[in-house]
């Protein structure tokens, strides 16, 4: 039963990415696109999971976690990098 | 509350030496030993026992699920409707959360929950900007933020 | 001293390691960066008395066995690349102290030299084809940084071109060996060689050579795939370049050499005559650039690629003679390419610039350079007793034995073209007058001159001495005719 | 799955080689950035795919997927990401000094070498 | 312009913590589970990199002055000896020993120069990492 | 290593000390202290007279890479020895006159010395050598000392322009000749030229003897200046007068001579060789002597009356090759052919010689050689005025001077060849007399230009710069003895005859002398009214009418087209190498990143396709190919999306962030094929690249589309989905030809035994293969470097050329 | 019991995949990106918990692994997916993305 369910949820999930990835292409203003891609980072985590299960392996369990701290890092970067233009400053107070 | 949990955790260690045993499950067993020891003492301390706050964090964390739950179905209702008759604005918001880790706390269960996000905080901590999906009657939104998560936080940090 | 093939690449390791620790004080990196290569120099030395007395040396990597873990592998061929890189550097490391400016010297150029020769001598040492390409990308990433380390704008310009045209060559170099991996299984060159052998009328055999074959041209610069070459070459300064002219290319070269003498040599009317085809195209190529320029180094680096022309005509007339001929030139081109790109360096210091019209009369001033200069163009052009002819000789030879007349005789002639080119050079620098009269103060050259002037020695000795090279050479090409002693040697079988 | 993934590797290498061959410097490193996708996806589809499980033995299955392609290509990950740092500092400080991306403008010419 | 990053700042001092201690995890667990050096390493620069995200560069230098080239040479070194290490023993150049020991606290444990290697990388990659970013950031 | 080998070496040895001793004695000219080496030469290797006299022959051997068959092999025969006296005697002479010459003040005397001693080494390395390799090495010293004295004064851009196209022309027929001695020790298996001669027969008739044949004449014809090789010759003539007195008529130029007597005995068999050498010759000689007469420099005509006499030399060596085909001595007129050449080689140096030392005082008391601007200089200078008499009658061919005895000889042997029949010659044959007489007419025509034009006349001190009077003894003695030479051997000519040229043409036709007998080789004076004095009369009748009128048809030569001489050629063809080179390689080396990797792809695509097609490499086999699952298909268009995204992006952003997303659905697709260690560095790698896109790219401008013409598009189009194609094409391929099984057995066995982990790629990575990843991780470490430098070092602040300081 | 986690771990899937696939009309559908947002950072953050919780429960069953890290990354999840909402928000806002044009109250811009 898990096995089907598993299928259906991955297919859930690839439909919302498609949705995402509509968005992200679509835009249409960047912040509209960083949207999506913190969201495919997240629905991506998802399909991870649900494949790891799928190959019933738990090798993939870091990947999980890696993607959800890569994603959070990338969509901080671009969040920053759209309001400031540079993503690191030297020196805040000036 | 430092001092009661390296109290604790020192506790567990003597139990550990004592038991001549140095493994986790010791460990754990010297520890709950010293919490019940700690309780039983609690008047001792001048800070308030620290389990209590364990507790206020636990409520708060429920609290939080509930509305988070409460949020996305709304957020569905959204969605799912076929006309879009949300009426989203951003409002301000003034808290009386002081440090950094209240705000911080405050805000990010604020976005989490019924439809409201934090966009900004001014610069000196005490105004929240929130954008609101449904803006509604913006003072019983603020209110029922101030009731259940502020209180829930305070209980949690000032306790 | 059961690693002593590993020395050659672990000293400039060690050294370069240690250079970044002293990188702030220039004296120490001096000292550290002579120390390092002479040491290379002389273990390179010690292994090619060893590699002479007991044949081939190999070291399995991490004690792993032979097609399993990597293995280096000095034959006679890479042990004699190895020290002439080695020592090339040691001159360019020389040279570099008064030419470099203290700018680079303070930005890693010395450790970045280091991770240059590590890259060559691994090249030329290991015995894992994915290992000489993780070689490669140290040597190329070496190579990005020299080219492009002070950030002028022509040196922004082409090390973009240059960095390009490498990772394409790279993500070739990569799907190719996974290709061969995916055909034979393997990674060790040894054992790939005798898993080929049982299998050799696979067309993909075939069809994996000629992608070699575009592998390594792009960094040997053959004819359709050179274009890169002459503009990147132009960036840097000269004791860069002089290792660039003398290593880079001729590492692509060897790794031709190698895989068509150990993987590819099944289908030889085929794979042969088309590499054959593409010298003589490349030595056209290079000869049409060559008389093309009034510029020293644009003089000088198409005759880079003449000179990958003739060895590559060498490798495809495959036959014992043309190897050994072959083995000669190489060697020979890559201390006598060294030594006129640092000449070439003292002549646009002196001049100011490397516009043949706007330079001359150097002769009166500075008459050791220019003799020099006219020695090592000599023996570029093959002019016996210096080192160019005995290579060109056994090549050409062969070339008519094998019934290649038309490409015996157009590597002639290309010796014409790379003495006209030269000569002209020279008689542009120091004969002509000069349009504006030269300034009476002499600027100081010495520290400039003797590393050059070394090589140039070198260069007369090897061609003169060529019967004391020549059992180290044939032991080379008697390794390269006979696949199996390599394969017995590695895979101890 | 194999055939589909040369395949995929190839459409990989054409849409790579189209973007290094246009004007933009950036369109150029994003390119290689293709190229070396396309190229880890073909040395894994060389390995031969899906044969077996992870090429951990704690999976204690019967058999493994080949290990050495991947070996390969992360040692090829790592060297590629060098390289692609190193080019788009390049890249920034060319634009920084010669004030442009496009490409002819960065051919160079006779006169100022 | 001027923001008040207070909830990112706070965040990424906790989150800093998790990402080291799994980039950390990662690195010990290379051997038998999926991580290494590399990943270790590359994680451990994220990490710091979210530091700087959130807070600016000086203050990050003020908090860890570590001067990340002599990190790479560092770990250079590190890597390079392990290997060269062998030469001392005379079996072929980087001949790894391991051994399992039996350690308080941790139990059997198998102690590996391959680890001591694989730190070497764990160095470098952060090293360069953070090097790259770090020159980056302070170009302007 | 012998007395002989020390003999070729000891001009180099002494040229080390030239410099040395002119440092150390500039008082005394350094002249003197060179003389000695050639007169030393000179009398010791008279010693080996009485051996060759008896057509014997001495060799040494000295190894120097034997291991390729290549000998320092030192061979002294009747022909070279006539050689070695030639070089060492005009060498002295010439060594002599060049103290008087050149000013020990003015001049860099070191350099010329230097020069000139190689030279005479390189020389007699030349006609001492056997070993062709050894010969070939002395060849090219010849060429680039001769080069070097050419280019004696360097500031003058005729002496450059003439010492370049010396060296090219003779340096090609130098390779030339390479390839055609390697040809022959190919085909005899011996790099010996001795050993070659005894093979010939075999030689003969192998399939390569042709082209060995051409490829050695024309290293020979360069040297010797046959057409249409002289035009290196008379821009020679910008060496200083000793130079071209000593390398431009008597020896250098000679050399090739000595390559065809040489290789007489391997190639003149062949009808082609009789054909060539003697066509070619002739042919120059009466082109040259043509040519000579409208010259009005004074070398210039020397210098064209020196390759109309070499090719004298080399037509009667042509003739000579005729001899080889009858087998008695008796019956074989044409050996005397062979022996005409060798007495006018000799007295070719003598008089011409003298001739180029008398131009030379000239030169240096008046200032000019330009035979418009001299005149009525007989009684200035009155014993320079019979000099050139001398000199030039000989040249002419009037008795009583050598010339003459060797003219006739030549005349002889033409007419002998007319009736000939070998080769078929029957109509042809006629022409060698008759053009060889055409010649003679010419050179007696210049020989009195040389004379008259500038001893007779009127004396024009106007236009001279300085006052002429009679040159110095010094100076004199060396034409002096030179002259009476030409005199001697033309009375006494069978001074010679036994001693010198008997041995020098038993060298050049070995193989048809019996043993023991010898050639018969004596010279007389009178033979009668044969025929070959009726045309030396008529040579002279004709010449001087010719001469008495020259005024009237020298106008002649205007008709000759200017424009298509071969000096023409040769600069325009330089020029048009230079020029077409120069805008050939502009045209493609563009500087465009685009023009050249549209090379290397169509390159890729073609040389690849081509052979995929021409070996049928292609296979299909799927038959060991995992299933496709539904997930992997939605992945694939995923990545296909965002690939397609990039491509049509028009921000930087968006195509950042679609590539993020191909390295995203890569990364999982290492998920879905069971690489988890590579599903994690991808990631974290690609969200590294990503914020350095970032970081970089603030920088630089927007994405601005460049606007790219329509037809680039296309082409770019094709040639990326050629490359994609291929790329597949060989992909599935490979894939599908998997014939061994894959080492990875190896790993998933030893991973925990022997290597004590579980994670096979890692242990892969820093254990069985764990010296890839040292180097990986230096070449990262040589990346962040190489940015850091890139960042922080900037050169170009401090001014465009740092280079060197 | 098997059979029970069994339901348990499946509802929870489903009603991950359901949330993010909400969360994915929500983007598509909603007017501007602060509404977006919302719908990105609240259904999408609870639809992965989900997942996340669901991976757990099923090793735990099926392999009786203990796996920290899934626990790890639902509290990462936890934390950053709301800072991650609000510094988009908030970059939007600064960058000068308009709001929807129904929107009703914007007090931000008084801020300054």
């Amino acid at each position: 039963m898990i096995g089907i369910v598993l299928k259906i949820t991955l297919v859930l999930l690839a439909i919302a990415m498609l949705g995402f990835i509509y968005r992200l292409v679509k835009g249409p203003t960047t912040p509209d696109r960083i949207v999506a891609l913190d969201a495919m980072g997240v629905i991506l985590v998802s399909i991870t999971a649900v494949l790891s299960m799928i190959l019933g392996t738990s090798n993939f369990l870091d990947v999980i976690l890696l993607i959800g701290i890569l994603a959070f890092i990338g969509t901080v970067a671009y969040a920053k990098f759209l309001e400031k233009g540079e993503i690191i400053e030297y020196d805040r107070d000036q | 509350m430092a001092f009661q949990i390296l109290l604790n955790v020192f506790l567990a260690f003597l139990w550990m030496f004592l038991q001549v045993s140095f493994s986790a499950r010791t460990f754990i067993i010297g520890y709950l030993l010293g919490l019940l020891v700690m309780f039983c003492m609690r008047r001792f301390f001048i800070h308030r026992f620290y389990i209590h706050r364990v507790w206020a964090v636990t409520y708060l964390f429920f609290l939080f699920l509930i509305e988070l739950i409460k949020a996305n179905i709304d957020v569905l209702k959204l969605v799912l409707s076929p006309k879009l008759t949300m009426r989203p604005g951003i409002f301000a918001m003034e808290t009386e959360l002081k440090s950094d880790w209240e705000v911080t706390l405050l805000s990010n269960l604020i976005t989490l929950t019924p439809g409201t996000l934090v966009i900004d905080v001014s610069d000196d901590n005490k105004t929240l900007y929130i954008h609101a999906i449904d803006i509604g009657e913006v003072s019983e939104a603020i209110d029922s933020i101030k009731n259940s998560f502020e209180k829930a936080i305070m209980e949690v940090s000032r306790g | 001293m059961i690693n002593l093939p590993v020395l050659p690449i672990l000293i400039p390791l060690i050294a370069a390691i240690v250079l970044l620790f002293v990188s702030k004080s220039v004296l120490a990196q001096r000292v550290v960066s002579v120390i390092a290569s002479a040491s290379t120099v002389v273990s390179a030395l010690i292994l090619m008395a060893k590699v002479k007395s007991d044949g081939i040396q190999t070291v399995d990597m991490g004690s792993w066995p032979a097609p399993f873990g990597i293995t280096l592998v000095s034959d006679m061929l890479s042990i004699l690349l190895v020290l002439t890189a080695s020592i090339i550097t040691l001159c360019v490391v020389l040279y570099s102290f008064r030419s470099i400016g203290n700018g680079r010297e303070r930005f890693y150029y010395y450790p970045i030299v280091q991770f240059l020769l590590l890259g060559v001598n691994g090249s030329f040492t290991t015995g894992d084809i994915f290992n000489l390409f993780v070689f490669f990308e140290i040597m190329l990433m070496s190579s990005y940084v020299l080219i492009v380390i002070g950030s002028t704008k022509i040196q922004l310009r082409e090390s973009i071109k240059y960095i390009l045209v490498n990772v394409i060559s790279s993500a070739i170099f990569v799907i190719a060996v996974g290709f061969l991996y995916s055909v034979t299984g393997s990674l060790n060159m040894a054992h790939i060689s005798a898993r080929i052998s049982e299998i050799s009328t696979e067309p993909i055999i075939t069809v994996l050579a000629v992608l070699f074959l575009i592998v390594f041209g792009l960094k040997g610069a053959i004819f359709p795939l050179y274009f890169w070459l002459p503009g990147s070459y132009a960036a840097p300064p000269a004791p860069i370049l002089a290792l660039f002219g003398s290593l880079l290319t001729k590492v692509g070269i060897y790794a031709i050499l190698r895989t068509y003498t150990l993987f590819f040599y099944h289908d030889q009317p085929f794979t042969h005559d088309l590499m054959s085809l593409l010298a003589l195209l490349t030595i056209v190529a290079g000869v049409i650039g060559a008389l093309a320029y009034r510029d020293v180094k644009q003089i000088l680096i198409y005759n880079i690629i003449i000179a990958v022309g003739v060895l590559l005509f060498g490798i495809a007339t495959m036959t014992e003679e043309s190897i050994a001929g072959t083995l000669f030139y190489l060697i020979h081109d890559m201390i006598v390419k060294a030594a006129l790109f640092l000449l070439g360096g003292i002549i646009i210091y002196i001049a100011g610039t490397s516009n043949l019209t706007k330079m001359g009369g150097l002769i009166r001033q500075y008459p050791a350079l220019g003799w020099t200069f006219l020695l090592a163009s000599f023996a570029l052009a093959g002019i016996p007793p210096l080192s160019g002819f005995t290579g060109k000789l056994l090549i050409v030879r062969a070339g008519f034995s094998e019934g290649e007349y038309v490409g015996s005789i157009v590597v002639l002639l290309s010796s014409l073209a790379v003495l006209y080119s030269v000569v002209n050079l020279f008689m542009e620098a120091f004969w002509k007058t000069p349009e504006t009269p030269l300034p009476d103060v002499k600027k100081q050259t010495g520290s400039l001159f003797i590393p050059a002037a070394v090589l140039v020695l070198l260069s007369v000795l090897y061609g003169v001495g060529t019967e004391a090279v020549y059992p180290y050479v044939m032991q080379a090409v008697d390794t390269l005719i006979h696949p199996e002693i390599y394969i017995d040697a590695v895979l101890k079988e | 799955m194999e055939i589909l993934m040369c395949i995929v590797a190839g459409l990989l290498f054409a849409a790579a080689v189209y973007l290094m061959l246009s004007k933009s410097l950036l369109r150029i490193i994003v390119g290689t950035g293709l190229l070396s996708h396309g190229t880890h996806l073909m040395l894994l589809t060389m390995g031969g795919l899906k044969t077996g499980a992870a090429p951990v033995l704690g999976e204690h299955a019967a058999s493994y997927t080949d290990p050495v392609p991947q070996a390969l290509i992360l040692t090829a990950i790592v060297i590629s990401f060098g390289v692609t740092a190193l080019f788009l500092v390049i890249a920034y400080r060319a634009y920084q000094e010669l004030g442009t991306d496009n490409m002819d403008q960065l051919k160079g010419t006779e006169a100022d070498d | 312009m001027k923001t008040n990053d207070v909830i990112f700042q706070t965040v990424a001092k906790v989150v800093f913590f998790m990402i080291i201690f799994f980039a950390v995890h990662l690195f010990f667990a290379g051997h038998y589970y999926p991580g290494g050096g590399f990943v270790g390493g590359l994680l451990t620069s994220g990490a710091i990199v979210l530091l700087m995200l959130a807070f600016d560069m000086k203050t990050v230098k003020q908090g860890f002055s570590v001067d990340f080239k002599w990190l790479i040479s560092l770990g250079l070194l590190f890597s390079a000896g392990t290997a060269a290490g062998s030469l001392i023993f005379n079996v072929p150049f980087f001949t790894h020993a391991y051994d399992y020991f039996q350690l308080p606290l941790f139990g059997k444990t198998s102690l590996h120069t391959a680890m001591l290697f694989d730190l070497g990388v764990y160095l470098v990659v952060i090293g360069v990492t953070m090097t790259i970013i770090q020159t980056i950031g302070e170009s302007e | 290593m012998s007395l002989l080998h020390w003999a070729i070496l000891a001009p180099f040895i002494m040229a080390s000390f030239v410099p040395f001793v002119r440092k150390k004695a500039a008082a005394i000219h350094t002249g003197w202290f060179v003389l000695i080496l050639p007169v030393v030469l000179f009398v010791s290797f008279l010693q080996y007279l009485p051996v060759t006299m008896n057509n014997g022959s001495i060799m040494q051997t000295a190894a120097w890479i034997p291991s390729l068959g290549i000998d320092f092999t030192a061979y002294v025969d009747g022909l070279s020895l006539l050689f070695v006296l030639l070089i060492t005697g005009i060498g002295a002479l010439v060594v002599l006159y060049s103290i008087y010459y050149l000013s020990k003040t003015k001049e860099s005397l070191q350099h010329f010395y230097v020069y000139l001693l190689m030279f005479m080494g390189a020389m007699l390395g030349v006609v001492l050598s056997d070993n062709v390799i050894t010969l070939y090495m002395f060849w090219e010293l010849t060429s680039i000392s001769s080069f070097l004295l050419i280019a004696y004064w360097f500031d003058r851009d005729r002496s450059r322009y003439g010492a370049l196209k010396s060296m090219l022309i003779t340096v090609f027929g130098g390779l030339m000749m390479l390839g055609g001695f390697l040809i022959l020790s190919i085909m005899g298996d011996t790099f010996s030229i001795r050993e070659l001669a005894a093979q010939a027969p075999e030689l003969n008739n192998h399939p390569l003897f042709l082209l060995a044949m051409i490829l050695i004449l024309l290293g020979a014809f360069t040297k010797s200046a046959q057409f249409p090789f002289y035009i290196w010759l008379p821009d020679a003539m910008e060496a200083p007068t000793p130079v071209s007195a000593y390398l431009h008529s008597a020896t250098m130029v000679k050399a090739g001579i000595y390559l065809v007597a040489r290789f007489s005995p391997i190639f003149a068999f062949s009808g082609y060789w009789f054909w060539i050498v003697g066509a070619v010759g002739l042919f120059t000689m009466v082109w040259a002597s043509f040519n000579a007469i409208k010259q009005t420099d004074l070398k210039g005509i020397l210098a064209f009356s020196t390759v109309s006499q070499l090719g004298l030399i080399m037509s009667l060596l042509g003739a000579g090759s005729a001899a080889l085909h009858f087998d008695s001595l008796d019956d074989n007129l044409y050996t005397a052919a062979v022996i005409a050449a060798v007495f006018h080689l000799i007295n070719h140096a003598t008089f011409k010689g003298s001739l180029f030392m008398v131009t030379g005082i000239i030169d240096h008391e008046t200032g000019t050689r330009d035979i418009r601007r001299l005149g009525g200089l007989m009684s200035l200078m009155p014993i320079t005025f019979t000099l050139s008499v001398i000199g030039a009658f000989s040249m002419a061919g009037l008795p009583p001077f050598n010339g003459f005895l060797s003219k006739e000889m030549f005349l002889l042997s033409m007419v002998q060849l007319a009736e000939l029949n070998l080769f078929n010659l029957e109509t042809w044959g006629l022409l060698f007399p008759v053009l060889a007489w055409i010649g003679s007419v010419f050179t007696f025509i210049y020989s009195m230009i040389i004379v008259f034009k500038v001893f007779g006349g009127k004396f024009q001190p106007e236009k001279l710069e300085k006052k002429p009077h009679e040159a110095p003894v010094g100076m004199l003695i060396s034409p002096i003895v030179l002259a009476a030479l030409v005199i001697i051997f033309g009375l006494f000519p069978n001074l010679l005859s036994y001693s010198l040229i008997q041995p020098a043409a038993a060298a050049i036709v070995p193989s048809i002398i019996p043993n023991g007998s010898q050639l018969d080789v004596h010279i007389s004076f009178w033979h009668g009214f044969t025929t070959e004095l009726m045309m030396t009369i008529g040579v002279v009748v004709i010449g001087m009418i010719l001469y008495k009128f020259l005024p009237k048809w020298i106008g002649m030569y205007d008709y000759f087209p200017g424009r298509v001489t071969l000096n023409k050629l040769y600069n325009a063809s330089l020029y048009t190498a230079e020029r077409g080179s120069h805008s050939l390689t502009k045209s493609y080396m563009t500087g465009f990143i685009r023009s050249y990797l549209v090379y290397i792809f169509a390159f890729f695509i073609a040389i690849l396709g081509f052979t995929i097609w021409v070996k049928d490499a292609f296979r299909f086999d799927s038959s060991n190919t995992a299933s496709i699952g539904f997930y992997e298909v939605g992945l694939l268009i995923a990545l296909l999306i965002a690939t397609a995204t990039i491509l049509m992006a028009k921000s930087r952003l968006t195509s950042i962030i679609s590539l993020g997303a191909v390295g995203y659905s890569v990364s999982l697709f290492f998920v879905i094929f069971r690489a988890p260690d590579l599903a994690l560095t991808q990631l974290v790698i690609e969200t590294v690249s990503t914020a350095l896109f970032l970081l970089c790219f603030y920088h630089l401008p927007k994405l601005s589309r460049h606007e790219e013409k329509r037809r680039f598009q296309i082409g770019n189009a094709v040639i990326a989905a050629g490359v994609g194609l291929i790329v597949a094409l060989i992909g599935i391929s490979a894939h599908s030809t998997k014939l061994f099984p894959s080492i990875n057995e190896y790993y998933i066995e030893n991973t925990h035994t022997k290597a004590g982990g579980e994670n096979m790629v890692n242990v892969i990575l820093v254990d069985f293969r764990g010296f890839d990843t040292l180097f990986e991780i230096s070449v990262l470490s040589v990346a962040a470097l190489g940015i850091y430098g890139l960042i922080k070092l900037r050169l170009e602040k401090g001014g465009e050329q740092n280079e060197n300081e | 019991m098997t059979v029970i986690s069994d339901v348990f771990i499946a509802f929870l899937l489903l009603i991950g995949a359901f949330f993010s696939l909400v969360a994915a009309f929500g983007v598509i559908r909603f007017p501007d990106v602060y509404t977006r947002n919302h719908a990105a950072s609240k259904s999408a953050t609870l639809g992965v918990m989900c997942i996340l919780l669901a991976t757990f429960l099923y090793f735990l069953v099926e392999d009786g692994f203990f796996s920290s890290r899934l626990l790890l990354g639902i509290a990462f999840f936890f934390i950053t997916a709301p800072v991650a909402g609000h510094l988009i928000s908030r970059a939007a806002y600064n960058s000068g993305v308009k709001m929807w044009d129904k929107s009703v109250r914007d007090d931000l811009k008084d801020k300054k």
